[in-house]
């Protein structure tokens, strides 16, 4: 047996999941690029190739507005959800060093909402989130003698709650990742701080903020990106309202398919997601530690 | 270890934190907990009802006598068991590939499949629809399968690479001159010591594909193929007022396996997810 | 169309339930008629029957179609469940039916049904009704289900509309103007509940209940060759009294603003259960439903009238319903759509208490008795069915986008209707 | 059985040549070392031999025939890894005896070949462990008795013993050579540690930067080394390097001015004329307070027990004497050295090869003449 040239020899091992993804990521992604070239519609065999589904969204008042919820409803997401993470993560890490109990509770708990699938996630939301007298936070709310919040019908709210909805169920991810970048801090490095008498502020910021950076960054980038093509949660949550208040790209490319019909423009604005998406991933490989490639 | 004063002061802050998080985190499932014990007339009642006054089962009795919530469910274990067996399946071969093989462009290759992962379903599900209708596909757990496995495929390359890197290269070079094969040497040596990372991975995926909603929304319309995150939805948007309580049991009794599977296999599920984390 | 999703209990969770007892084998869960029977037809409906949850209804419905299939030996009908979704179902008909997958003979949402006519799927089924039959529907109905060839492509089986529900002890007499509603909802408000609720979130029952209010002035959505025009000329100044209504109602307290996120007739229903709100605008379905999920006496307190206009004179409800089309080229199977489609008119309709949609069915059936249906018959005189044009779902679209703009305060009327405009126009353009 | 031909292998990575073309013969049942510092290619040259790396040229052949085209597997070699490389997953006895699965054998000769090693290593009642729950120890004689099961033709070691601690390897130095004596197998033994190579080979091969620089008997290696880097790698502490000049008509050697008189059995050869640098061994420098020899100033002492290390400086150079335990010597005092130039070793400055070097095995003695 003539012994494995190595380039060739990898071949066989990677043949099957290429074409697998070949097969159904390569061949509709530029499917999709040709549909968006195209007026194609659900219900019409007949298209001819056109550039109105581009040209269309370009400036298109909607569009615009569209991208400016995705922007904050992103951003939201993802700030809150790093923040929180964060602040769970160094809590349960801080609990841990003392011994205490009930972090695996606090731990499951947290993570029991990542479980939960998003579109349940966007039912439960919208029961709490509820504007009719007997809806959960307003009930309550009532309760205690304060005033009911128009939690999804006042089209600002309405974004703060569908990223509150997002915030509880995604904080688990950064939590854990933020975690695992916690304990691989050097102790002896807190040791060493210690010993140079510096208070616990400073030990966070120039111990643990300069080492969690990476997996910030990271992070912050992955979950982006998730955010970025999450749909379930607002679509059963506020279906984009009240009017397009809560509208992200990736629903407005879902209702531009499935209730307009309009199979090229959808397929012009799914790329337009996975352009951004592009960009996000190429930012996050230039910020990958120089060993991970 | 004697603990200062000011360190069980700071303890008592940590644990009220603690507390005050939990009960962020678990009050909304407990208020569906709360909606799926109520009657109907008590749904009404709001907050003040969090502790119904007459508790009731039979909201969890007739989601579960329910002949379509046990083919849901069925279906969602079906289709989330095969397409995580699928994924790691076909996984396992290329990490292992970029674990032990040098060649050229393995760098690219990889941060390709990781940008794979970033395609979002909206771009790619119109044209899978009609390539699955060409090939017949549609409309089966077959094809639907297939297309669990296809999102599973990415992330869990990654997974498993980072858990074949662990495995000493010389136990492979060990087998070579033990006369065992590649082929073998990956079956008989490198699977079953990765057998944690494959685990990791499998619960991964099989979690995933629990909350998996866009590929069967899309590709399948019988009822009777639906998982059960297609049928919530459908059931929430089909249910009158009157069945919020039962809404609420449905939902609680279809979260509830993967949150089963997921407080009993906790480990793995986060040593798949810290193996990505701490990998610099 | 929103009776379908707004029925009874667990329309998803009964969609699977076992068939039913009566027929035995001969109607099972995928299936009527004999396994071996040598024809076999398909048929995509949708739960709320043949399968209903409510064993009584679907022992009604296992009882016609047992005597359906005796009346046809040979044939088997192959049932496939459709969901409440209808955007999605209707996608995926035409998609199916394009592949030659698709059902033979199927349910479609009137709202639809312009849709399936254009993209020309639907066989003609005129040769299996009498002339008789065809005369005696109602003529919104009639005009919808015929094409461009003069042919019936379809059977619309029953009709739906708006009307307004009160809660008798809060509101007395039923308000007959736009002016009077908000009174009276004013007056509700004023005892700590909410006045008057409509759907107003992001979906096609808001646009729908909405246009009533325009249409009850003589507004037009589209011209005679099918443009969009409701943002010209006169149609335009009643497009924005139809919203100032909406807005009225709300500015004055009327009506909450959590209408705009109101999306479903669930919700009304339940504020109604909960006794939280005076009055809502609803479908005509919703009548039993009160009478199912509300206490005797509580139920008893709830009355239905014709929606107000801007004056007692001038009126307007939206019609919906459901149609029965055959997709197949086969005529055998055309006939034993239609007769289906008959089944459900007829019978199907009377047990179903759902509104006929020729006159002669009214009195055929003892069925339409009950003093709802005078209301019902009376508002129907008012009836407006959707335009059948492809751009419909897209003016609807940008409806219920401008309702929950405006009514939320983030735009004006006049800038959300030429936002709303340019958007349908634009979308005009690319069909 | 067989002896082991590396013909002109060549390796490269990418555009970095590991190894630029090396050849070695190792006759039948010899223990070859291959000695070198870290990168130096060594485990590269051992891993084309086992087959595990394809040489971008050149050949290697067992017994005369050329094994390039054979699988590790089909090579018969066996190869004992630094870190053991022992399937975890398998008892002790299956590792001993995973080498066999292709074998014609029963699964009784199997077993009983099985016991046969583990009674020779004495490792009979560790059969049904695993190995984490062996000692380090233990571990690298379960991957001996892997390696030596197949009767492999060729037996090669990659540094096997770096991941015990100094005591161990102490052991099993001895127990490596007792095995072979006992097995006597033609061996490559790849280490850094050049006290394995100086106890354990029949021959050594310096390596360096991916040549050999010198191959040859323990004694020869570190008595006549080749090269100033042979002789600076090799021995504890290293060679002593000075510049001198050799003046052979007046059969003188200086060194900063300081005349020594030049051995009679140095070669009479023109190219010795000149500058030249001097190896000579710490043993080989003697240290008294007032005799003849060159001044240095004292640095440092490190008494080691048996015997006490002095390091010096001489005109800048750095010297190191092997001196008597009892030797005690205040930092900066000054001393004379003697130098043994019997056994010192020439090198030429420019090329750093050596140009005359002692007979290890003639043991010449008296001392060098004070002109």
């Amino acid at each position: 047996m003539q012994r494995e040239q190595p380039g060739r020899a990898a071949l066989p091992w990677l043949l099957p999941s290429f074409l697998l993804l070949a097969l159904f990521y390569l061949y509709p992604v530029f499917e999709a690029l040709r549909l968006a070239f195209t007026d194609a519609r659900l219900f019409d065999a007949t298209t001819t190739l056109s550039l109105g589904s581009i040209t269309g969204l370009w400036g298109s008042a909607p569009l615009a507005t569209v991208l400016r919820n995705t922007l904050a409803y992103t951003l939201g997401s993802v700030l809150g959800q790093l923040a929180l993470g964060l602040c769970i993560a160094l809590l349960v890490v801080r609990a841990e060093r003392a011994r205490l109990r009930g972090t695996l509770v606090l731990r499951t708990i947290v993570l029991a909402a990542w479980v939960i699938p998003a579109i349940a996630n966007g039912i439960i939301w919208q029961l709490l989130f509820s504007e009719a007298p007997f809806g959960a936070i307003n009930s309550a709310l009532r309760l205690i003698g304060l005033a009911p919040v128009a939690w999804l019908s006042d089209p600002g709210n309405a974004m703060i709650s569908a990223i509150l909805a997002t915030i509880w169920q995604g904080t688990a991810y950064s939590m854990i990742l933020l975690y695992a970048a916690l304990r691989s801090i050097d102790q002896s490095l807190y040791e060493a701080a210690a010993i140079d008498n510096a208070t616990g502020f400073e030990r966070f910021w120039f111990i643990t903020l300069p080492h969690l950076r990476p997996a910030l960054l990271v992070n912050a980038i992955l979950i982006m990106i998730m955010t970025l093509n999450m749909f379930d949660t607002v679509l059963a949550l506020t279906g984009g309202g009240p009017g397009r208040a809560t509208e992200v790209l990736s629903l407005f490319a879902y209702n531009t398919v499935f209730r307009g019909f309009e199979l090229g423009r959808g397929a012009a604005l799914s790329l337009l997601l996975l352009v951004i998406s592009l960009v996000l991933t190429v930012c996050l490989t230039l910020l990958l530690p120089k060993g991970r490639k | 270890m004697v603990r200062s004063r000011g360190e069980r002061l700071s303890d008592i802050a940590v644990y009220l934190a603690m507390a005050l998080l939990a009960l962020v985190f678990l009050l909304p499932i407990l208020w569906l907990l709360s909606l799926a014990l109520r009657t109907q007339a008590e749904v009404f009642l709001g907050a003040a009802r969090f502790i119904p006054e007459a508790p009731t089962l039979d909201n969890f009795a007739s989601v579960l006598r329910d002949g379509g919530f046990q083919s849901y469910i069925w279906n969602t274990v079906k289709l989330s068991a095969l397409g995580a067996a699928g994924a790691v399946g076909f996984a396992a071969p290329a990490a292992y590939a970029f674990s032990r093989f040098s060649f050229r462009g393995k760098g690219a290759m990889m941060l390709g499949i990781l940008s794979v992962q970033m395609v979002s379903g909206l771009v790619i599900l119109i044209p899978l629809y009609r390539m699955l209708d060409r090939l017949g596909l549609l409309e089966s757990h077959f094809g639907t399968t297939l297309l669990y496995i296809a999102a599973g495929v990415p992330v869990t390359i990654w997974l498993l690479k980072i858990a074949f890197d662990t495995i000493p290269q010389s136990l492979d070079d060990a087998a070579a001159i033990d006369g065992l094969s590649r082929l073998e040497s990956f079956l008989l040596i490198t699977l079953p010591l990765a057998a944690p990372g494959l685990i990791s991975a499998f619960i991964l995926n099989l979690i995933l594909n629990w909350s998996q909603f866009l590929i069967p929304f899309i590709m399948l319309s019988a009822d009777e193929k639906w998982p059960i995150s297609v049928a919530i939805f459908r059931f929430a948007g089909a249910s009158s007022a009157a069945t919020t309580q039962l809404l609420a049991a449905a939902c609680l009794l279809a979260i509830l396996p993967a949150l089963a599977v997921f407080v009993i296999l906790q480990r793995w599920i986060l040593a798949a997810l810290m193996a990505g984390a701490v990998k610099d | 169309m929103e009776m379908m999703r707004s029925s009874m209990l667990l329309a998803l969770l009964a969609a699977a339930a076992p068939g039913v007892t009566s027929a035995e084998e001969l109607i099972t869960r995928n299936r009527v008629g004999p396994s071996d029977a040598e024809n076999a037809l398909t048929f995509r409906l949708t739960a709320f029957d043949l399968y209903s949850a409510d064993a009584a209804t679907a022992a009604a419905f296992a009882e016609m179609f047992t005597v359906f299939i005796e009346a046809n030996p040979g044939w088997r009908i192959d049932t496939q469940l459709q969901t409440g979704a209808i955007a999605q179902e209707q996608a995926r008909i035409i998609e199916q039916t394009r592949a030659g997958r698709g059902p033979d003979c199927a349910m479609i949402d009137s709202s639809q049904l312009a849709t399936f006519k254009d993209a020309g799927l639907l066989a003609p089924m005129t040769a299996f009704f009498t002339q008789e039959e065809i005369d005696d529907l109602f003529p919104f109905v009639r005009e919808g289900v015929t094409d461009a060839n003069g042919d019936i492509v379809a059977l619309w089986w029953f009709t739906d509309l708006r009307v307004l529900y009160r809660d008798t002890t809060l509101v007395p007499d039923a308000p007959q103007t736009w002016a009077e509603l908000q009174k009276a909802a004013l007056s509700v408000a004023n005892q700590g509940l909410e006045g008057v609720l409509f759907n107003a979130g992001r979906d096609e029952a808001a646009a729908f209940d909405w246009l009533a209010h325009f249409w009850a002035q003589g507004g037009e959505l589209v011209d005679a060759s099918g443009r969009p025009s409701f943002f010209e000329g006169e149609n335009r100044d009643k497009f924005l009294n139809a919203v100032q209504f909406y807005v009225d109602l709300v500015e004055s307290g009327a009506a909450p603003r959590r209408v705009t996120s109101l999306a479903s007739y669930d919700d009304l229903l339940a504020s109604a259960a909960a006794g939280s709100t005076g009055m809502f605008i609803g479908g005509n379905w919703m009548y039993g439903q009160i009478q199912n999920t509300m206490p005797a006496e509580q139920a008893a307190n709830w009355a239905v009238s014709e929606l107000p206009g801007p004056s007692e004179d001038t009126r307007a409800t939206g019609t919906g319903g459901w149609t029965i089309a055959a997709l197949t080229d086969d005529p055998a199977k055309v006939e034993i759509c239609a007769g289906i489609a008959r089944l459900y008119a007829g019978p199907g309709n009377a047990y179903q208490g759902l509104l006929p949609t020729s006159a002669s069915l009214y009195a055929e059936y003892e069925a339409f008795a009950g003093p709802e249906f005078e209301v019902f018959a009376r508002a129907l005189e008012n009836g407006r069915a959707r335009p059948g044009v492809p751009i419909y779902p897209e003016i609807s679209e940008q409806i219920q986008i401008l309702l929950g703009n405006v009514l939320s305060g983030s735009a004006t009327p006049e800038a959300a209707l030429d936002a709303a405009a340019a958007e349908v126009m634009a979308a005009f353009e690319r069909l | 059985m067989a002896s082991l031909e590396i013909k002109r292998i060549a390796k490269t990575f990418g555009a970095q040549s590991v190894l630029p073309g090396i050849s070695l013969e190792v006759p039948d049942k010899e223990f070859v070392v291959i000695l070198g510092p870290s990168g130096c290619g060594k485990s590269t040259l051992l891993r084309i031999v086992a087959g595990l790396e394809i040489a971008s040229a050149g050949s290697v052949s067992f017994g005369g025939a050329p094994v390039d085209h054979l699988s590790p597997g089909q090579r018969n070699v066996a190869m004992v890894f630094q870190n053991y490389a022992l399937y975890p997953h398998l008892s002790v006895a299956a590792n001993i005896g995973f080498g066999l699965r292709r074998a014609t054998l029963s699964r009784k000769e199997k077993r009983a070949a099985v016991q046969e090693i583990a009674r020779l290593l004495e490792i009979e009642s560790l059969l049904d462990r695993r190995p984490s729950e062996l000692s380090g120890g233990q571990r690298q004689r379960v991957a001996m008795g892997r390696a030596i099961i197949r009767k492999p033709a060729v037996f090669l070691f990659d540094e096997p013993l770096s991941n015990l601690d100094a005591r161990l390897r102490l052991q099993m130095r001895a127990e490596i050579r007792a095995l072979h004596r006992k097995l006597p197998t033609t061996t490559l033994y790849v280490t850094h540690d050049q006290v394995e190579a100086m106890t354990m080979a029949d021959r050594v091969v310096v390596m360096r930067e991916g040549r050999i620089e010198q191959i040859g008997t323990p004694d020869e290696i570190y008595c006549a080394p080749q090269s100033i880097f042979v002789a600076q790698f090799i021995g504890m502490p290293a060679m002593n390097i000075v510049s001198a000049r050799l003046d052979r008509s007046n059969s003188a050697l200086t060194i900063a001015g300081e005349r020594f008189a030049m051995p009679e059995f140095w070669p009479d050869e023109k190219a010795l004329d000149g500058e030249v640098t001097l190896g000579l061994r710490p043993e080989h420098l003697s240290l008294s307070r007032t005799g003849a020899g060159l001044r240095a100033n004292v640095d440092q002492i490190e008494p080691m027990g048996s015997e006490t290390l002095v390091y010096l400086y001489h005109h800048g150079t750095r010297l190191c004497a092997r001196t008597p335990p009892e030797t005690r010597l205040a930092s900066g005092s000054e001393v004379k050295l003697g130098l043994n130039l019997n056994r010192a070793v020439l090198f030429d400055p420019v090329t750093q090869k050596a140009l005359y070097r002692p007979n290890p095995y003639e043991s010449t003695t008296g001392e060098t003449q004070w002109k």
